[in-house]
């Protein structure tokens, strides 16, 4: 057992180093490409690292939208800046203030660095949280996975209002004006084959997260970040909403699942006299509507966050 | 020192070389970047602790807020970025308005 | 009826409306302007119900998912959420009435989702119990206000909203990791069980630390106040309103509730320390509203003096408890008032000249009477004349002052309100003066001229209703049982 | 340890030398094409003997078919991607390595 204790010593060790050291570097090395591409690798590295704190639900959000969809987007992002036609734009204009080369910085970050440091080291080495309480009524929640059933049951309506902030970025975004998707001239024959081939295979995937969320790790975000990386490729493979698809129907799809959830919260608070009290023989049912109808509107939010603009002001530049 | 503290550290060492590098970089991307990891920062000590209950499961309501902060994280990062696509098309730069002063 | 009154759940109400409310306004933005208003109004009756429900039951208290604290969400609505509540309604109606003339389709159909939806954050937050819920309504009241300060578009406003969000977010991670902190210290988010847990240990310091930084950051607390200024200077005129007078009393609310119910007991010191912050705030924020040449600047930095008067309270509070809180809450409520009406009478004289420079307002006193009536009656509230409602909270925070012997303090306010009075009339001085320049004027719509001089009216009447005010904001004594207190 | 144990570890081995390989080339390969050649190849025999290696304490059909797709997808994605990169290379005018 020795041996296995210092193995997984000399993991944790090497994992948290890494993630410091890549951060560090996504931080400071000067180009900005380089920066982005070592915050994704960070974004890995940080999904292996709960998985060895055993939070396997937040290590499949984490790869699916930490490293995965924003690295996509922050790729984007720089391609479009590129592309608009400033070198200065990309290139870091060295520092900041006065303050940016003077040692001031580091000295009160280091500070705040010891300080909060000791203040971990102070919390009890031992603390129960909220666990003996979940364990309590997650046979009453309608669900067995217990991160699931804090997240849609016993505190679905911060999942309720977090909808909202991503339904808002996306409002943000669209009254921006976007940008233009910048696409390669030459659609490669490739990705479009590879994102036909694998369109249905994350379909499935995510309704298998979906379902097996309930019981097992996964669940409605890490689903719809499945969806969402499946409209991303969609999206780089040349294909685009028709015309008629962009309004109502567009939008319908991004709302369904904040809407969904606020009828139930409705329907909830009539019958039961409690927002989104859900009774436990109808629990699941209720849980799985809500996640069914939330993984499709997060889906649809990431892949439009992703394409910029309302699709009605894309102007393509091919 | 336990793997849990390790990882609860290296959560608050994420957070100011966030700070660090958002206070010092004018690039607003390099911002995000850093507003990111500070993020992570966060999110890695929440989960960290949750081990502490002693026993086989970790406690499930931090997670829970973690995952609702990394959906979070990613609204303001999409938001963000656009806001930097529009003011770089707007002023030609990615920097903010004073901070251009003194870096010109 | 009255019993119906008593019973229905008006809390809900106040954020399944506007929630609703925003969401079809998205799906169908050709009815967005009328369902925008409607949902506004009905709100608003809300927290009239609310309100009733307070005075008759007292405090309320609803269970979301129907756990309860610790496992679940608490909302707990008493006095202080209802002032809050209040005020978010009636500048909330004044800004959606001027909005419906103010902007055109095309902005309209962005301003309406995001303001509902904003409305939704602040009416959640303000009834909020759960300091991780509390983060939640605070990253969604952020990210609406800096969509709705980019509106107007152009470099200027992108900048500042660009740096605005950077703010928000720093200041929503700082709070965040204060949150996570109290959390893996006492095992739970909700504020009462928290209250009754906390002891004195190096976590409790850390969180009133960050999480104080954070609000302060986020409520614009000098010297980080730097975003502020430009980020509600470029906004179009109902969202500089609506984010002087409402957003960043939000993020203030947040941290008074927290002091009072978990800091108060922890905090050797860092209340006189936000005390001088809150004094450097108002000289320097007044200061530089003087110098400004352009008069949404001006009014900007007169929000952030007028912030630094609510810092004034903490350590008066502190010590001598419900006459200084009282007097804080009532600036609170004239403030908001009366900036948004300043805001709007801005909107008014910005569309009239087509510009906002103070020296060459060219005699808007005459061609634009009613804007200007409603500049000077804000003006009034903002300066804490009598009768105004700024009168009567400056009246009761230097009564505390004075009663503590805190001569020092009650300098800075007194000084404070001079300075007010500088800026007030070197506006109007230029508004009653032949400009150099003359310019062809456009017209302003009388439904933009008449909400800005009822809210200022609002803020000056409100003097008039100090007591009865008072004993709403008493329900519940969230300041503490006043026999203690004077 | 039983004989399949050893099995199993012997498959995990020869994988990682596979994946050390790789990432060897990666680092001292001169151009881009080349570095892509060493890490797809390499990786994708190393991906299959660990596939291989935990094939054999697979408990059930299902555990099997979850590790046979997951080979397959990286495959799929890992041939694609590289003739993307060197795609998008060649397109920007990245010269290939002479001696």
């Amino acid at each position: 057992m020795a041996a296995l204790s210092s193995l997984a010593w000399l993991i944790d060790g090497l994992l948290v180093v890494g993630l410091l050291w890549l951060a560090w570097r996504a931080l400071s090395c000067r180009d900005l490409f380089t920066a982005i591409v070592l915050f994704i690798a960070f974004g890995l590295l940080m999904a292996l690292a709960w998985v060895r704190l055993e939070a396997p639900d937040i290590a499949l959000a984490e790869a699916a939208i930490g490293a995965g969809l924003t690295g996509a987007l922050l790729l984007a992002a720089l391609a479009r800046l590129q592309s608009a036609d400033a070198d200065e734009v990309i290139t870091e204009r060295g520092a900041g203030r006065w303050w940016s080369t003077s040692p001031l910085p580091w000295l009160a970050v280091s500070a705040i660095a010891v300080g909060m440091g000791y203040v971990v080291m102070s919390l009890p080495a031992a603390a129960p949280g909220l666990s003996h309480e979940v364990a309590t009524h997650l046979a009453a929640s309608g669900v067995g996975n217990p991160v699931t059933a804090v997240l849609l049951n016993f505190r679905g309506y911060d999942t309720l209002l977090e909808l909202m902030v991503l339904l808002l970025a996306l409002l943000g975004v669209w009254s921006l004006g976007g940008m233009p998707l910048h696409i390669d001239t030459h659609p490669s024959p490739v990705l479009d084959t590879l994102s036909r081939q694998l369109l249905p295979v994350l379909i499935l995937v995510a309704a298998y997260l979906l379902w097996a969320g309930a019981d097992a790790p996964g669940g409605a975000f890490q689903a719809g970040a499945v969806l969402g990386a499946a409209g991303v490729l969609l999206l780089l493979a040349g294909w685009r909403l028709r015309t008629g698809l962009t309004r109502l129907p567009l939008r319908l799809a991004l709302i369904v699942g904040p809407v969904t959830f606020v009828i139930v919260a409705a329907v909830t608070l009539l019958v039961e006299g409690q927002l989104l009290a859900f009774p436990t023989e109808h629990a699941g049912l209720l849980i799985l509507i809500v996640e069914t109808a939330a993984m499709l509107s997060i889906g649809a939010t990431l892949a439009a966050l992703f394409m910029g603009g309302h699709p009605d002001n894309q102007q393509v530049h091919r | 020192m336990t793997a849990i503290h390790l990882y609860a550290l290296a959560g608050v060492g994420l957070f100011t070389l966030g700070l660090h590098a958002l206070i010092v970089h004018a690039h607003l991307l390099r911002k995000i970047l850093a507003v990111n990891v500070m993020g992570s920062g966060v999110f890695l000590l929440l989960v960290a602790l949750a081990r502490r209950t002693g026993e086989a499961l970790p406690d499930a309501v931090p997670q829970a807020m973690v995952l609702t902060g990394i959906v979070v994280a990613i609204a303001a990062t999409a938001l963000a970025l656009v806001l930097i696509l529009q003011l770089a098309a707007e002023t030609g730069r990615a920097t903010l308005p004073d901070d251009r002063r003194e870096s010109r | 009826m009255a019993a119906l009154v008593e019973s229905l759940p008006w809390a809900a109400l106040l954020i399944l409306l506007p929630l609703g409310g925003g969401l079809i306004c998205f799906l169908l933005p050709g009815m967005a302007r009328l369902l925008g208003l409607l949902t506004v109004f009905a709100a608003a009756l809300s927290v009239v119900g609310l309100g009733w429900q307070l005075h008759t039951v007292g405090v309320y208290r609803h269970l979301p998912g129907g756990w309860g604290a610790p496992l679940g969400i608490e909302w707990h609505a008493d006095g202080l959420s209802l002032l809050m509540l209040a005020a978010t309604a009636l500048v909330g109606i004044a800004v959606s009435v001027y909005a419906t003339a103010y902007f055109e389709r095309q902005q309209a159909v962005r301003f309406w989702p995001l303001w509902l939806l904003l409305l939704a954050a602040l009416n959640a937050l303000f009834l909020s119990a759960d300091i991780f819920n509390l983060y939640v309504t605070l990253e969604m009241m952020g990210l609406a206000s800096v969509a709705l300060a980019a509106l107007a578009g152009g470099g200027d406003a992108l900048g500042s909203a660009m740096r605005y969000l950077l703010a928000t977010l720093l200041g929503s991670l700082l709070y965040l990791l204060g949150v996570a902190l109290l959390y893996h210290g006492f095992g739970s988010v909700d504020i009462a069980t928290l209250a009754a847990r906390l002891t004195p240990s190096p976590a409790v310091w850390a969180a009133l630390g960050l999480i104080t930084a954070g609000l302060a950051l986020k409520t614009a607390l000098f010297p980080l106040h730097f975003w502020l200024p430009p980020a509600h200077a470029a906004a179009p005129a109902p969202v500089s309103a609506l984010l002087s007078a409402l957003v960043v009393k939000a993020s203030f609310y947040i941290l008074l509730r927290l002091w009072l119910e978990l800091f108060g007991d922890h905090a050797a010191g860092v209340d006189a320390l936000l005390a001088v912050l809150g004094a450097l705030a108002v000289l320097w924020g007044s200061v530089q509203a003087l110098r400004q040449s352009r008069l949404k600047l001006l009014v900007a930095y007169s929000t952030v003096a007028q912030i630094g008067y609510l810092f004034l309270a903490f350590p008066l509070g502190m010590a001598a408890g419900v006459v200084a809180w009282n007097g804080m809450a009532f600036l609170v409520l004239s403030h908001a008032l009366a900036k948004a009406a300043m805001f709007l009478s801005a909107g008014n004289l910005l569309r009239f000249g087509g510009h906002d420079r103070i020296a060459d307002l060219d005699r808007v006193a005459q061609r634009l009477p009613l804007t200007t009536a409603a500049f000077a009656v804000a003006g009034v509230s903002i300066m804490g004349l009598p009768p105004s409602g700024g009168f009567i909270g400056k009246w009761l925070l230097l009564q505390a002052a004075l009663a503590q012997g805190r001569w020092d303090l009650a300098a800075i306010m007194l000084l404070g309100g001079l300075l007010a009075a500088a800026y007030v009339f070197k506006v109007l001085g230029h508004a009653f003066t032949q400009a150099p320049v003359a310019h062809a004027p456009r017209a302003v719509p009388a439904g933009m001229e008449w909400t800005a001089l009822l809210l200022a009216l609002a803020a000056l009447l409100l003097g008039f209703f100090a007591a009865p005010v008072l004993s709403l904001i008493g329900i519940g004594d969230a300041f503490g049982s006043p026999a203690v207190g004077s | 340890m039983t004989p399949s144990d050893y099995l199993t570890a012997c498959l995990l081995i020869v994988g990682a030398v596979f994946f050390l390989a790789g990432t060897l080339g990666l680092l001292r390969f001169p151009d881009v094409y080349t570095r892509l050649h060493a890490l797809t190849k390499a990786d994708n025999v190393g991906l299959g003997l660990m596939i291989a290696g935990l094939a054999v304490q697979a408990t059930s059909w299902a555990v099997l078919g979850k590790l046979l797709l997951i080979w397959v997808l990286v495959l799929l994605a890992g041939a694609s991607v590289a003739q993307l990169i060197a795609r998008g290379a060649l397109h920007r005018g990245v010269r290939w390595w002479r001696r």
